[in-house]
């Protein structure tokens, strides 16, 4: 149970990043590479906020000026985070509409028979 | 508590594994939906409310509406 | 065999992150930084969420850039999307009229989720949400529209308008802060206000509701890039 | 005095702007890229006396620098944002004419945006802010890539994507494990902390790290993605993902092994890392024959052959390595700049469709073979000097296994030589059909440029080497990068 | 400014003007690039017999580059700048009638101007930097005719990078163990390099000359090249390009390395290495030049005894004696002269069949063109050793210098080279010259005069040099000394030594009184009839008119014999190596698959080899 209290959080984290890489290194279908890629994504950000837990912290807010500063998780990772999500579906949406252009072009999605720029 | 952290990854996990094996992409790009909400829920537990907000409303909701539009236009099967 | 090995490789990977892994014990690791931030960062910023002191105050400068990554990928999307239509014949797809129980609900849903999305980042230094979460929220309202009530459309214009406009009042209050603030780029040169109260915190309210209108306004861009490239 | 953050502010400001003045007047957007980066160029030789003295810190929002990100303009990073501004400057300029097609503004803020990332990477002194403007550029370049919209852009771009999304996941992994190893982001403080961790433990963020730029920076495992993009883009943007993209992102890897790092036992890792790129590009190059793909694996060659003279880590090297940047900047600039138009005119990247270009453009013509000449290190061009710089210091370490590897860095100028002399024989000695045109004056006038810095540089080296003299001390000597970060 | 600078500025500057010149007018050009060639030899024959350096830059990183001037550089510099000259007049009217003269003009002068700074130069900087100039320039001319000249030029540009790649990894490496470049201050430092970093110099810098001067594993690049340039600048490219590789042996092996002091100690690594110098030099002698004897191009032919003639330069040099020395460079001297002039006949029979140089479809053209025809023989009798000529003189104290070395197989090389030479140039003359004249070139003209002037000049100072040996020879022998050489007893008359010597006055009173009694012997004693060529028996059958000629299969039971054994393996081998690389490459580039599954692969692939490395020996 404290092998689980200690590790869930990175299991799920890099659980997600190394399903999302597998994703992507064995499927060929665009959608699903992408989807791949953003469920990497999820997973770095949970790895990340995993890593500024604190145990048995509170919320970083302050939700009146009289609390003085108990013991609170480490709000940097959460600004990363916040940053990194943003970034995430800002490439997402690229590389949707990328895939909407490279079906009127190719017909398929499949990344295997999209090979004409090689060599 | 942890138990049902545990299960709630385990869901997470599953539901990534599973877009691997599906074959309609529509239910794979609600998988991925799904392992976005349950993200969200851990990062509730992980005490970072800002991040679980951004996470539910783009990551599951607007994310996931991208990708159906983004369907809509290719297709919905993989070969 | 192609899974097989991938899978080989990702365990090795596997194998060094815990390893690295093992330095970094769950729940109990503890940041200098971090905790600075929390000391005191209403201090020095005004705000009491942190995250939002550390997002717009101690890392602006990241913001800026974050804003600048989904401007750039909305640009993207649209020259890419552009492209590829100058070259094709326009075709209008049909749409089928959607139900009117749908098309009243989304029309009295809309402002509502507006003014939500506004609450969300107007109150970013106090309460969970903040700017990006705010945009997200609107963008959603609008493409709850897009999807009941089918024929509305944004103005075009009126979304690259305000998109330029809020990130010019970003950069352009950075720059103030140069001018005025201490020489530095992004420092507060507005009072801070006392704690916990609307008008506080200096400029993170006024960041956060351009980072809130240009995320919503880029957002909604792209999705009606999209849904405009699908019909 | 300036102050260095003008050179992010200004840029993206008037990006921002971009749209407002486009509903104004048509025409002036296209001169915007053009004005940015002239300021911008301005303002860093303003700053080069200032710098030269001491590395400007600047703390944004005024908060002091391992709480508040800061911005590090040390003689490297200010080279590198002179760099930018003066290939984009020039690149810009050649653009007015070239881009003509297509969502012509989106273009002009996404080239600006390019390039802001960029001064971003070079000038920050945080790895989140870092990673931050590394998306900046990626994204842009993913997006400019498949500017024309044809089959080739799309299918590339999507690959580009895949490969740079996959490395900046990495790179974010690496930065979180960084994070909680020293639970700061300021390089600055990281490197002062890296001696109290026990060094196996950072060997996995560390390689996270240099994968995830690796990807960008095209060192050789990770740089498949380079020749398809860089042959699909259009000429322009080639131009700068070849002379400015790569060489930031081989910034970024330097900056985080060498001055973040500082750990001398993976220097010669790098080195033969940098070799085995050098080969494999410089090999591949001579395969192609399509010219725009030859010329993106000879920039995979390049790097390699920086990477290696950066690897060894004295002062000689990585001043020769750095010497060896601005060239492969200038000259890979003006053959991506005179290949397009060449391209433009006979409709194919056939090098066998160049043939006899030399009597219908003789200007770009000449560009071509100056461009080529310096790249392969002939004096009296600009290759030369950086060249000289890099054996040297590479003899002087005086190792066996080093004295071998510069045997293969001259063995692949061979290689080299041989692909661009077959290229410009073609141009000069081959017969050819088509009527004889210029390039516009746009076009010309950036290529004269380039020509005219070629020549200069390589007569009169000195000019540059003092610079990259102290460029390179601010590289590798990590104990002045601490203090004058962490006062 | 000293003589040095305002040359080299003269030589450079020209090569702009030329071209800016041609744009406008193009008898201004010609007229400009007479004069300024002209100037060039003035300015260089003022500069006799000064010595001096001077540092003209120091904007290359602080090392100072400079000029430096000698007997050596002087002697090479000069016949540079006369063969170039008369190149320039030469071409007036051989390239009048050709695209691109513009280029053409300005490219030799660079080719010149290149090499006059490569002799001029102080430090091994500026050698290395001129040199460059002077190869890629070389290289655009070279391919100037198009067609398989493009493929000629590749080959020799590679080979040339090769060779200065090896050069620079030679000049840094002095750079860096001496922290000096000048030449000058590296003869006095290399005396305490230990053996095994001279005979590292010397190999190093030997492949960057050897490749330049072509001898033999290294000369593949030279006979495709010297065919397919255009004509005047086959001859520059043979007689003085070719040549600076002589130029870089003497200044590496007796300046640099300063091999005179030590070359006879006993246990001297650089003895070693000109021994098997000498013997790389003697079997460049032999092979060549029975490989010139199977040519049917004239050009072809000229180019393989180029290379075999360059041989006996490498023989006398790498023997290192003063006698050998001295020779070696007077054969440099000679051989360019004669190799120029024999460029020059081709060329001239080339401008006026219209570009023929196949030597079975010409033939009897002595009558049509008589100077053509002197030109070329005397030509050849300087290339074979003819006495009264200069080739004769060289040879000599190469053979002298051989056989008093006793170094009998060399001599015997030598000799068999000279046998050679006289039977495949024997069929050249012939060929063009004699025998039967083809109908179709009835009616040629003399070349014309400025293709004629520099044949009598070159005509008549083979045998100034053949009569007059000591004009040259002092300046030689001025060379040899400042190597640390004994001085050689001359007189103008030729080589006075303890062991036979050299008088060609005496010779030359033998040879008119010979020649006068034959003349005397066939005038009083005549009793022929002259009969037309085709008056022949012919087994029966007619001759035909047009075309009779018994030169066709010329020592064609000698061919068979021989030309089994004289394939040009080494260019075999190179061309193998070129297409190993080919699909070395070809299958390199494969690995970019296309799909982009692999690609990520390659990085994750990447990252856990890494980490498994790291995990399993934990190297950092």
């Amino acid at each position: 149970m404290s092998f689980l209290q200690n590790n869930i959080y990175y299991i799920g984290a890099f659980g997600l990043i190394l399903i999302g890489l597998l994703i992507v290194l064995v499927k060929h279908n665009l959608i699903k590479v992408i989807i791949g890629l953003s469920i990497m994504d999820t997973g770095i950000n949970l790895f990340l906020i995993a890593i500024g837990y604190l145990r048995n912290g509170t919320a970083p807010i302050f939700s009146s000026p009289e609390v003085e500063s108990v013991l609170m998780v480490d709000p940097v990772p959460q600004a990363l985070v916040l940053t990194a999500i943003v970034i995430g579906v800002a490439v997402l949406a690229l590389a949707l509409s990328l895939a909407i252009r490279l079906y009127k072009h190719f017909g398929t999605l499949d990344l295997r028979k999209i090979k004409e720029l090689k060599w | 508590m942890i138990i049902i952290v545990t299960l709630i990854v385990a869901i997470m996990l599953a539901a990534a594994i599973s877009v691997v094996f599906f074959k309609d992409l529509l239910s794979a790009v609600i998988a991925s939906c799904l392992v976005s909400l349950f993200a969200s829920i851990l990062f509730l537990f992980l005490q970072a409310p800002d991040v679980a907000m951004a996470e539910a409303s783009i990551g599951a909701a607007l994310i996931t509406a991208i990708f159906m539009i983004a369907l809509r236009r290719t297709r919905r099967y993989e070969e | 065999m192609r899974s097989v090995f991938s899978l080989i490789l990702l365990v090795v990977i596997g194998a060094g992150v815990v390893f690295t892994l093992s330095s970094i014990p769950f729940g109990s690791t503890s940041s200098d930084v971090g905790e600075y931030y929390i000391d005191s960062g209403r201090a020095d910023t005004g705000a009491t969420n942190i995250v939002t002191s550390v997002v717009v105050g101690y890392r602006a400068f990241d913001t800026l850039g974050e804003v600048t990554v989904l401007f750039v990928a909305a640009i993207g999307l649209g020259a890419i999307l552009a492209a590829g239509r100058e070259n094709e014949e326009k075709k209008k797809a049909e749409w089928e009229p959607a139900s009117l129980v749908l098309y009243t609900g989304c029309r009295f849903l809309f402002p509502l989720i507006l003014l939500f999305g506004a609450y969300v980042f107007i109150h970013g230094h106090l309460t969970p949400g903040g700017g990006f979460q705010g945009g997200a929220i609107i963008a959603s309202a609008f493409l709850m529209v897009y999807l009941g009530c089918r024929k509305k459309r944004i103005s075009k214009t009126w979304a690259r308008n305000t998109e330029s406009i809020s990130g010019l009042v970003f950069v352009v209050t950075g720059l103030t802060g140069l001018a005025v603030g201490g020489h530095y780029f992004l420092s507060n040169f507005l009072p801070e206000g006392t704690l916990n109260t609307l008008f506080s915190a200096g400029i993170i309210p006024i960041i956060y509701i351009a980072i809130g209108l240009k995320v919503g306004s880029e957002l909604t861009g792209v999705i009606d890039d999209l849904i405009e490239e699908s019909e | 005095m300036v102050n260095p953050v003008l050179l992010i502010a200004v840029p993206l400001g008037l990006a921002f702007m971009v749209p407002l003045i486009d509903s104004a007047s048509r025409k002036l957007t296209r001169f915007v890229p053009v004005a940015a980066l002239m300021f911008n160029l301005i303002l860093c030789i303003r700053l080069i006396p200032a710098v030269l003295e001491n590395p400007i810190v600047i703390n944004l929002g005024g908060f002091t620098p391992p709480f508040g990100i800061n911005l590090f303009v040390g003689p490297l990073g200010l080279l590198f944002a002179g760099l930018i501004s003066l290939a984009g400057l020039v690149v810009s300029i050649y653009s007015l004419s070239y881009i003509k097609n297509g969502p012509v503004v989106k273009y002009h803020m996404l080239y600006m945006l390019l390039l802001t990332g960029a001064t971003g990477v070079v000038l920050t002194g945080d790895l989140f802010n870092l990673f931050v403007f590394f998306e900046i550029l990626c994204i842009s370049s993913y997006a400019l890539v498949a500017y024309h919209g044809d089959r080739a852009g799309i299918e590339s771009s999507i690959k580009y994507l895949i490969q740079g999304t996959v490395g900046s996941g990495l790179l974010l992994i690496g930065i979180g494990f960084i994070y909680g190893i020293f639970g700061t982001l300021n390089m600055a403080d990281i490197a002062m902390k890296i001696a109290t961790v026990e060094q196996s433990t950072l060997f996995v963020p560390m390689i996270l790290m240099v994968a995830g730029l690796g990807v960008e920076s095209a060192i050789f495992p990770l740089n498949a993605w380079l020749p398809d993009a860089h042959s699909s883009a259009p000429s322009s943007i080639s131009a700068i993902l070849s002379g400015i993209a790569i060489e930031v992102g081989l910034y970024a890897v330097a900056r985080i092994v060498f001055t973040v790092f500082g750990i001398s036992d993976i220097y010669l890792f790098f080195a033969f890392l940098g070799i085995l790129t050098l080969l494999i590009g410089e090999m591949c190059a001579f395969a192609q024959s399509n010219i725009k793909r030859m010329l993106a694996y000879s920039s995979i060659g390049q790097i390699g052959l920086i990477l290696f003279a950066l690897a060894l880590a004295t002062n000689n090297t990585v001043t020769g390595g750095l010497f060896q940047l601005v060239n492969h900047t200038i000259s890979k600039g003006l053959l991506f700049l005179s290949a397009g138009y060449m391209i433009y005119r006979s409709g194919s990247m056939e090098i066998s469709s160049l043939n006899g270009m030399g009597k219908r453009m003789p200007l770009t013509s000449l560009a071509f073979t100056v461009g080529a000449f310096s790249l392969v290190g002939l004096p009296p061009f600009a290759g030369f000097p950086g060249k000289f710089l890099i054996v040297s210091g590479a003899l002087l370490k005086g190792q066996m296994v080093i004295n071998i590897l510069v045997g293969l860095v001259l063995l692949s100028t061979v290689i080299e030589g041989t692909y661009f002399f077959r290229v410009i024989q073609a141009l000069y000695f081959k017969d050819g059909n088509g009527e004889r045109k210029r390039a516009p004056a746009t076009a010309v006038t950036a290529m004269i440029t380039l020509m005219i810095l070629i020549v200069a540089l390589g007569v009169y080296p000195k000019f540059l080497a003092d610079f990259l003299s102290s460029a390179s001390s601010d590289l590798l000597d990590k104990m002045s990068y601490v203090g004058s970060v962490l006062k | 400014m000293t003589g040095m600078e305002i040359l080299l500025l003269v030589a450079f500057g020209g090569v702009m003007l030329t071209y800016i010149l041609g744009r406008i007018s193009s008898s201004l050009r010609n007229t400009f690039a007479v004069v300024l060639s002209l100037v060039l030899v003035v300015i260089i024959a003022l500069m006799y017999d000064k010595t001096g350096e001077t540092i003209f830059y120091r904007g290359f990183f602080g090392i100072p580059m400079s000029f430096r001037i000698d007997a050596l550089s002087w002697l090479f510099a000069m016949a540079t700048s006369v063969l170039g000259c008369l190149s320039v007049i030469f071409s007036l009217s051989y390239m009048s009638d050709r695209k691109n003269i513009s280029f053409y003009y300005s490219m030799l002068f660079l080719v010149n101007a290149g090499m006059l700074g490569v002799v001029f130069s102080g430090d091994l900087l500026s050698f290395f930097i001129f040199w460059e100039i002077m190869s890629w320039s070389t290289f655009l001319l070279i391919s100037f005719n198009r067609g398989p000249a493009v493929a000629a030029g590749l080959k020799y540009i590679i080979m040339s990078i090769i060779g200065s790649m090896a050069m620079l990894a030679g000049t840094i490496s002095l750079y860096t163990n001496y922290g000096t470049l000048n030449i000058a201050d590296l003869s006095h430092l290399t005396v305490s390099a230990s053996p095994g970093y001279q005979l590292f110099l010397l190999i190093i810098f030997g492949v960057a000359f050897g490749i330049k001067n072509a001898v033999m594993p290294l000369h593949t690049w030279l006979p495709d090249a010297y065919t397919e340039a255009p004509s005047p600048f086959s001859a520059v490219l043979s007689g003085m390009l070719t040549r600076m590789g002589i130029y870089g042996f003497l200044l590496i092996i007796y300046v640099v390395v300063g091999a005179a002091r030590f070359l006879h100690a006993a246990d001297s690594t650089v003895s070693s290495f000109n021994y098997v110098l000498a013997w790389l030099g003697a079997i460049t002698i032999v092979i060549p030049t029975f490989i010139a004897m199977l040519q049917n191009d004239a050009k072809r032919l000229l180019a393989w005894h180029g290379i075999g003639q360059g041989g006996y330069m490498i023989l006398g040099i790498a023997f290192g004696t003063n006698m050998g020395v001295a020779g070696g460079i007077f054969h440099t001297l000679n051989h360019a002269i004669y190799i120029v002039l024999l460029f020059m006949s081709v060329a001239a029979i080339q401008y006026r069949t219209g570009g023929v140089r196949d030597l079975n479809s010409l033939g009897g053209l002595i009558k049509k063109m008589p100077v053509a025809f002197i030109g070329a023989l005397l030509g050849i009798c300087g290339l074979i050793g003819v006495p009264l000529t200069n080739g004769f003189v060289s040879k000599w104290m190469i053979y002298k210098t051989l056989i008093s070395g006793r170094a009998p197989f060399l001599a015997f090389a030598a000799l068999i080279g000279s046998w050679g030479t006289i039977l495949s140039v024997y069929k050249f003359l012939h060929n063009i010259f004699l025998g039967q004249l083809p109908e179709k070139y009835r009616d040629i003209k003399q070349s014309p005069f400025n293709m004629k002037l520099p044949i009598i000049v070159l005509s008549s100072t083979i045998l100034l040099f053949g009569i007059l040996p000591g004009l040259p020879l002092r300046v030689i022998n001025k060379i040899v000394v400042s190597f640390g050489f004994d001085s050689l007893n001359i007189s103008l008359w030729g080589i006075v030594s303890e062991s036979g010597m050299l008088n060609t006055i005496n010779l030359f009173a033998a040879i008119l009184a010979g020649l006068i009694a034959v003349w005397l012997f066939f005038r009083i004693g005549a009793r022929t009839i002259p009969v037309k060529q085709d008056d022949n028996y012919a087994a029966g059958a007619a001759v035909p008119r047009d075309r009779y000629s018994y030169t066709a299969k010329y020592y064609d039971p000698l061919f068979r014999m021989i030309s089994p054994y004289l394939k040009d393996i080494f260019n075999t081998f190179y061309m193998k190596i070129a297409d190993l690389t080919g699909y070395l490459s070809n299958g390199i580039r494969k690995i970019y698959t296309g799909y982009v599954g692999n690609y990520v692969m390659y990085i994750v692939l990447f990252i856990s080899l890494m980490i498994f490395v790291q995990m399993k020996w934990s190297p950092w």
